[in-house]
């Protein structure tokens, strides 16, 4: 509300207050306006968060794994509200669920790929100095930063009808959602979230629209920035919806309203004391105009890196990029009205599913279209395979494999069987874990030189590489025929008590759990590597990889201000083996040769 | 393993479409995935470094990429209105009419199913929110003629085999989800709103009931048993209910 | 600040009239709703009034009637997700099988 | 170092970093308030009765006006800048604060009427909308009122150095209130007269 004030104040210049003075360390780490700077604390906090996440899940797959035994090492520590005697009771994971997808997708992958990559990375590939309002990015990491305090805090918390964290999954559906315990912290943590991602899309927007370098045209921006970009538009405008729906939930838990809640309700053999009249449809529909264009926000970004490392490794440029662009805009809007195709079971009619399922169908092709095209730029190429690449590839047939098994879930009658259970799960993990978090993963080994200096390790780099690949596959492949079979997600016995799971389907529990544990295990050379690699990493120039865009003419790490000369560009974004060009990259900020020569 | 896909028996008449349009998509899905997988192994092959040392700027040509690309579109849009749409407009859209079919409404609850039958009279009771009690979960007001004889069952859903049934689905509480894995069955039970759900079992057999929807610490044990009988043993069971209801 | 004085002061004139307008507007539709015309012809003419005076306000006050491409852009796609937006309590109770319960509120359950 | 565009507008799109800016916030507060009609609608639709004259016209026409009138001060306390006459900028900008605050007053009266008469949010889905909308609305309206308080009083030596950029931020302060005024032209009939 106050924005006003604060794009008003961003914009003076500070050019000749900095050039001498120098900053303390607070202004200079903590609370920086370097877009660098900031985009380098949003993507350690969104890594710490995944790593929490990750630790989530894993306790929770041991509980599948080996029902109802205690949980060794931390089990005593729950304390009796939520693992008595180590034991993991279903409320703690119903818990352990539901901040597990919220920190995983709010908390660890967009403030990774969006405020991470996109603060770090594209105002340096479009040649800005800084973010068009670089007090509003610090605000919204702040921003951010306070919504993950108020998250973790809720699994302290007592007050709230129970105790610990929101119960509801992550996509907290009413009136489960008003009448169980810990939700208002989620809902005062997803206010803030909320908050700082439009602060930040705001920012993203208007950066790319007004300080791109001169002749940075739009069809010769990265596909990386495109990426932004357009996740941009839809953080932007889907958000909000979900903001009101949010105020609207925090309202029927403090205020006694009842939006969410119809008349009739007996919750416990009791008529709960509401004025009723209200439609627990709506917060779906509400939710899943935000959540699907969301889910587009994790994978976009993830699609920008990997097209800026495939075409930086195979030494050509990419295959169809103007095909891609118009793919990725059309990806996005589209990606507005698909949205409930989550709620085929809800009671939708002929029409309305009919729609939908059209809508869903259509936004499928996009998608291939920009996988096809990265494919197809692996033709003619002479592919180097360090690990960004090796992590870059494998988000191909990885994402490729979640994309497909979208295509069932997006036909209503195919749907019956499969919705929620853990076809879905399967389903969405592939494109967001071996897919998005791959692609993040190799975002960071690309462009930590960039931001360190130094170089990260190779050998360790493979062993993480390779570890990950293998145990992903295992953790998520046998959730398919899990999911085929009619086992329900969500169940804190993993579906133990249901006889249309016994047999095989309910043995991989054990056999993912193992997968998962080895999966956590093999973090640690990436852990190790990315710590030690910041101090003794080997030393790099401008431009270790050779490549071509903007970024690369800036010194590593880039000092206030960027760039020490004004960049200009000449030419697209990936002339790479341009023939008769003397090396096999030629940068977007080389001038012409008959330039040149002036 | 693309012929049943793991999937559970079918005990309903349009379980095998059901499954026949999932077995399709995954034939669809493996013939994309082992196309563009074969040429990204290949490609990763042919085109590493030590095999190929000078990258081409022009790199693939012809109109290969717009041919899968249309294939895929013609492929789903085939799905979509050959099987989707007018198997989806089956399943909501052409109901059985109370008369031929088996009516009976369920009314899910922490962490239960309520099963109400209409009785020898075919007519359901009144129910009102002010007599639920832990005896009579769904307020059943047995002072009401048409509810004299109504059977009310727990977790326990008893139903005549190859006749429509149609069951009438609401739920007092969270949204629940009625889920019958062996009858391709799932219909979300949201409060303040009545469900209709309809299919015609065509196997005798025990099966179960699957809460498919979130609904609270005792979701997963939201378990109901359903079982279809032979049309004499359907009889003797509401004979048998009906029986219970005279002694009390 | 191109545009010079005189433009400007030209423009203070079409701000007063338009704030006098806003004014009148509100006079009539306040007045409209004294004389209980029937609900849907109500509600028609209400929102018309409201639509007229905010695309005064938009297109006077915030300039809009003069903006540059990139704002139009933006705004033309934020009014076509403010259609679809709009017309999710359309589906959600258009096209579904589901029937609603009318059951009593707590208020009246409590008068038993 | 400097960021282009901050006060001068760039070629391409005719734009100061700013007007975009707050034009993009003011589209994503058009979804925020979207959804909320939206709930509006649905809950009507979903409702058995609709409660009638449940509010008083009068002071909502009152607020109405009164929002009006901050709005056309708000655009002459802009224009005033623009005519080099600080003078009567901080007249105008002045007058449109206290407008503002008058309209929360207002406000005020007619929530602690509800209140002492029990008809709080959780009284009916009516009720429950109007508080929410409302509420959101005058909570908009206090930002407004924050910003405006610092334009008049230590944001105000900006005008001194540079006149160009404090104009700016004149004028985007006003885009935002004119939305807040916007808003409020949809809430007194949806509301009060619906
Ligand atoms: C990044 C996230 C992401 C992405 C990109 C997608 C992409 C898609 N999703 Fe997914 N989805 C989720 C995340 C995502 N989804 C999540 C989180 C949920 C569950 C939420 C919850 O309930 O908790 C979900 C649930 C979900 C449902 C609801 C299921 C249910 O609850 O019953 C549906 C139904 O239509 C669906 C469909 C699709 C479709 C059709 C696509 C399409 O866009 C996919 C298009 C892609 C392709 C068709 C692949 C093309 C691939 C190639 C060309 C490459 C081949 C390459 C090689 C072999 C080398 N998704
Ligand atoms: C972006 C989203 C995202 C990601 C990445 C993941 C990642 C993983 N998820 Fe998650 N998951 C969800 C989103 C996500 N999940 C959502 C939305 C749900 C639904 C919740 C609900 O039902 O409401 C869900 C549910 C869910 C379930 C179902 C639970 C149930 O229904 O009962 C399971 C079960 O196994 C699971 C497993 C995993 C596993 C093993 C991973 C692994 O892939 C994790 C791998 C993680 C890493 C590899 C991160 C490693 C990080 C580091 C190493 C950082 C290092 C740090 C520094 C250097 C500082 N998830
Ligand atoms: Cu009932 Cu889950
Ligand atoms: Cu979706």
């Amino acid at each position: 509300m106050d924005n006003v004030a604060t794009i008003g104040t961003t914009a003076h210049g500070h050019a000749d207050e900095h050039a001498h003075e120098e900053l303390g360390f607070w202004r200079k780490y903590i609370f920086s306006v370097d877009h660098k700077v900031i985009g380098i604390q949003y993507a350690l906090t969104g890594l710490l968060f995944l790593l929490f996440g990750f630790t989530l899940m894993m306790i929770m797959r041991w509980q599948l794994a080996y029902n109802g035994a205690p949980i060794p090492l931390i089990g005593q520590w729950l304390g009796d509200a939520r693992a008595p005697q180590g034991i993991m009771l279903p409320e703690f994971y119903n818990q352990l669920g539901a901040m597990h997808g919220t920190i995983m997708v709010f908390m660890g992958v967009v403030p990774l790929a969006v405020g991470g990559f996109g603060n770090f990375v594209m105002p340096l590939q479009i040649g800005a100095p800084d973010m068009a309002f670089p007090k509003i990015n610090m605000m919204s990491y702040w921003v951010y930063f306070l919504g993950g305090v108020v998250m973790l805090t809720s699994f302290f918390q007592t007050w709230d009808g129970g105790v610990g964290a929101a119960q509801s999954g992550w996509t907290s559906y009413p009136p489960l959602a008003v009448i169980s315990a810990g939700q208002t912290m989620w809902l005062i943590g997803m206010i803030f979230l909320i908050t700082s991602s439009l602060l930040g899309a705001l920012n993203f927007l208007v950066t790319i629209i007004q300080l791109r370098a001169k002749g940075l045209s739009y069809m010769r921006l990265p596909f990386f920035c495109w990426a932004q970009f357009v996740t941009g538009f839809l953080l932007l405008l889907a958000f909000p919806p979900l903001e009101a729906a949010g105020v609207l939930q925090l309202m029927d838990r403090l205020a006694g309203t009842s939006f969410f809640l119809p008349s009739g309700l007996v919750v416990a053999g009791k008529p709960l004391a509401v004025a009723g009249g209200g439609n627990a449809i709506l917060w779906q529909h509400l939710f899943w105009f935000l959540a699907h264009p969301e889910v587009y926000v994790l994978i976009l970004p993830a699609m920008g890196i990997v097209a800026e490392i495939i075409a930086n490794n195979t030494r050509k440029p990419l295959w169809g990029y103007r095909a891609m662009v118009y793919s990725i805009i059309f990806l996005g809007f589209m990606s507005f009205i698909v949205w409930a195709h989550h709620m085929f079971m809800t009671g939708m009619g002929t029409v309305m599913s009919t729609f939908f399922q059209t809508t869903t169908m259509i936004i499928s092709v996009p998608s291939v279209v920009i996988l096809t095209a990265l494919l197809l730029s692996l033709y003619g190429s002479s592919m180097r395979f360090n690990t960004p690449m090796l992590f870059a590839l494998a988000f191909l047939p990885m994402f490729g494999i979640g994309g497909l098994t979208g295509l069932p879930l997006g036909l209503a009658v195919t749907d019956i069987p499969l919705h929620d259970t853990y076809y879905v799960i399967a389903h969405f993990h592939y494109v967001v874990a071996p897919g998005t978090i791959f692609a993040l993963f190799a975002g960071i080994y690309y462009w930590f030189p960039k931001a360190t200096g130094r170089m990260m390790n190779e050998t360790l780099g493979k062993i993480h590489f390779w570890g990950s690949f293998i145990c992903i596959n295992i953790v998520f492949m046998p959730m398919f025929i899990q999911g085929l079979a009619g086992m329900n997600r969500r169940m804190y016995d993993g579906g133990a008590l249901y006889t249309h799971n016994a047999g095989l389907p309910l043995e991989l529990n054990l056999y993912i759990g193992m997968a998962a544990w080895t999966m956590g295990l093999f973090q640690l050379p990436f852990i190790v590597n990315f710590f030690v690699s910041i101090k003794w990493g080997k030393k790099v120039d401008r431009n270790p990889w050779q490549s071509t865009t903007l970024e690369w003419s800036a010194p590593s790490p880039p000092g206030h201000g960027n760039f020490l000369t004004e960049p200009i560009v000449y030419r697209g974004p990936y002339e790479y083996s341009v023939p008769g060009a003397p090396n096999d990259f030629t940068p977007q900020f080389e001038p012409e040769k008959s330039e040149k020569g002036r | 393993m693309l012929n049943n896909l793991w999937l559970p028996t079918q005990a309903s008449t349009h379980a095998a479409s059901v499954d026949y349009m999932i077995i399709l998509v995954h034939w669809l899905m493996l013939v994309l995935f082992v196309g563009w997988g074969g040429f990204f192994v290949y490609a990763l092959f042919r085109f590493r470094k030590g095999a190929n040392p000078k990258a081409s700027y022009v790199g693939a040509k012809g109109k290969f990429a717009k041919g899968t690309e249309l294939a895929v579109v013609v492929a789903e849009m085939v799905l979509l209105f050959g099987y989707a749409i007018p198997g989806w407009s089956a399943r909501v859209g052409a109901f059985p009419s109370e008369t031929e079919a088996v009516v009976v409404h369920v009314v899910a609850q922490q962490f239960q199913w309520n099963v109400h039958y209409p009785g020898p009279d075919g007519k359901f009771g009144r129910s009102s929110i002010t007599l639920i009690s832990a005896e009579n979960n769904l307020g059943l007001d047995r002072s009401d003629p048409d509810a004299k004889d109504d059977i009310v069952t727990i977790n326990q859903l008893t139903l005549p085999v190859d006749r429509p049934v149609l069951v009438r689905l609401s739920s007092v509480d969270a949204i629940h989800s009625f889920g019958l894995p062996e009858m391709r069955v799932k219909q979300d039970a949201v409060p303040g709103l009545e469900m209709p759900v309809w299919f015609i079992p065509n196997r005798i057999g025990d099966y179960e009931i699957a809460c498919s929807q979130l609904c609270g610490l005792g979701h997963f044990r939201m378990r109901g048993f359903l079982n279809i009988k032979s049309a004499a043993d359907y009889q003797s069971f509401l004979d048998e209910g009906a029986k219970e209801l005279l002694q009390q | 600040m191109h545009s010079d004085a005189a433009e400007i002061k030209k423009s203070v004139r079409t701000y007063m009239m338009v704030g006098a307008a806003l004014l009148v507007f509100t006079a009539i539709t306040v007045a409209v709703n004294q004389i209980h015309l029937a609900i849907p012809l109500a509600i028609t003419v209400a929102l018309m009034i409201a639509t007229l005076k905010a695309s005064m306000v938009a297109a006077v006050f915030m300039h809009l009637s003069h903006e540059k491409r990139w704002i139009y852009w933006a705004l033309l796609l934020t009014a076509a997700f403010f259609v679809v937006l709009l017309s999710v309590p359309l589906l959600t109770v258009s096209n579904t099988i589901g029937k609603p319960i009318h059951a009593p509120s707590a208020a009246a359950v409590a008068e038993h | 170092m400097n960021i282009p565009y901050t006060v001068e507008t760039r070629p391409d799109t005719g734009l100061a970093n700013g007007k975009l800016g707050i034009w993009l916030f003011l589209a994503s507060e058009v979804m925020l308030f979207g959804a909320l009609f939206s709930s509006y609608i649905i809950l009507r639709m979903g409702s058995v009765e609709w409660p009638h004259g449940e509010l008083n016209v009068w002071l909502g026409a009152a607020n109405t006006v009164i929002l009006i009138s901050s709005s056309v001060t708000m655009v002459m306390a802009w224009a005033s800048l623009k005519l080099n006459d600080h003078g009567k900028h901080r007249l105008y900008l002045i007058l449109t604060f206290v407008l503002a605050a008058f309209f929360l007053v207002n406000k005020y009266f007619e929530y602690s009427g509800h209140l002492t008469r029990g008809e709080g949010p959780w009284h009916s889905t009516f009720l429950a909308i109007y508080f929410t909308l409302t509420g959101l609305h005058g909570l908009h309206i206090v930002g407004g009122m924050i910003v405006m308080g610092y334009f008049i009083g230590p944001g105000a030596k900006m005008w001194k150095t540079k006149p160009e950029q404090f104009t700016n931020r004149i004028e985007y302060t006003g885009l935002y209130w004119h939305f807040v005024d916007l808003v409020w032209i949809f809430l007194f009939p949806v509301l009060y007269l619906l």
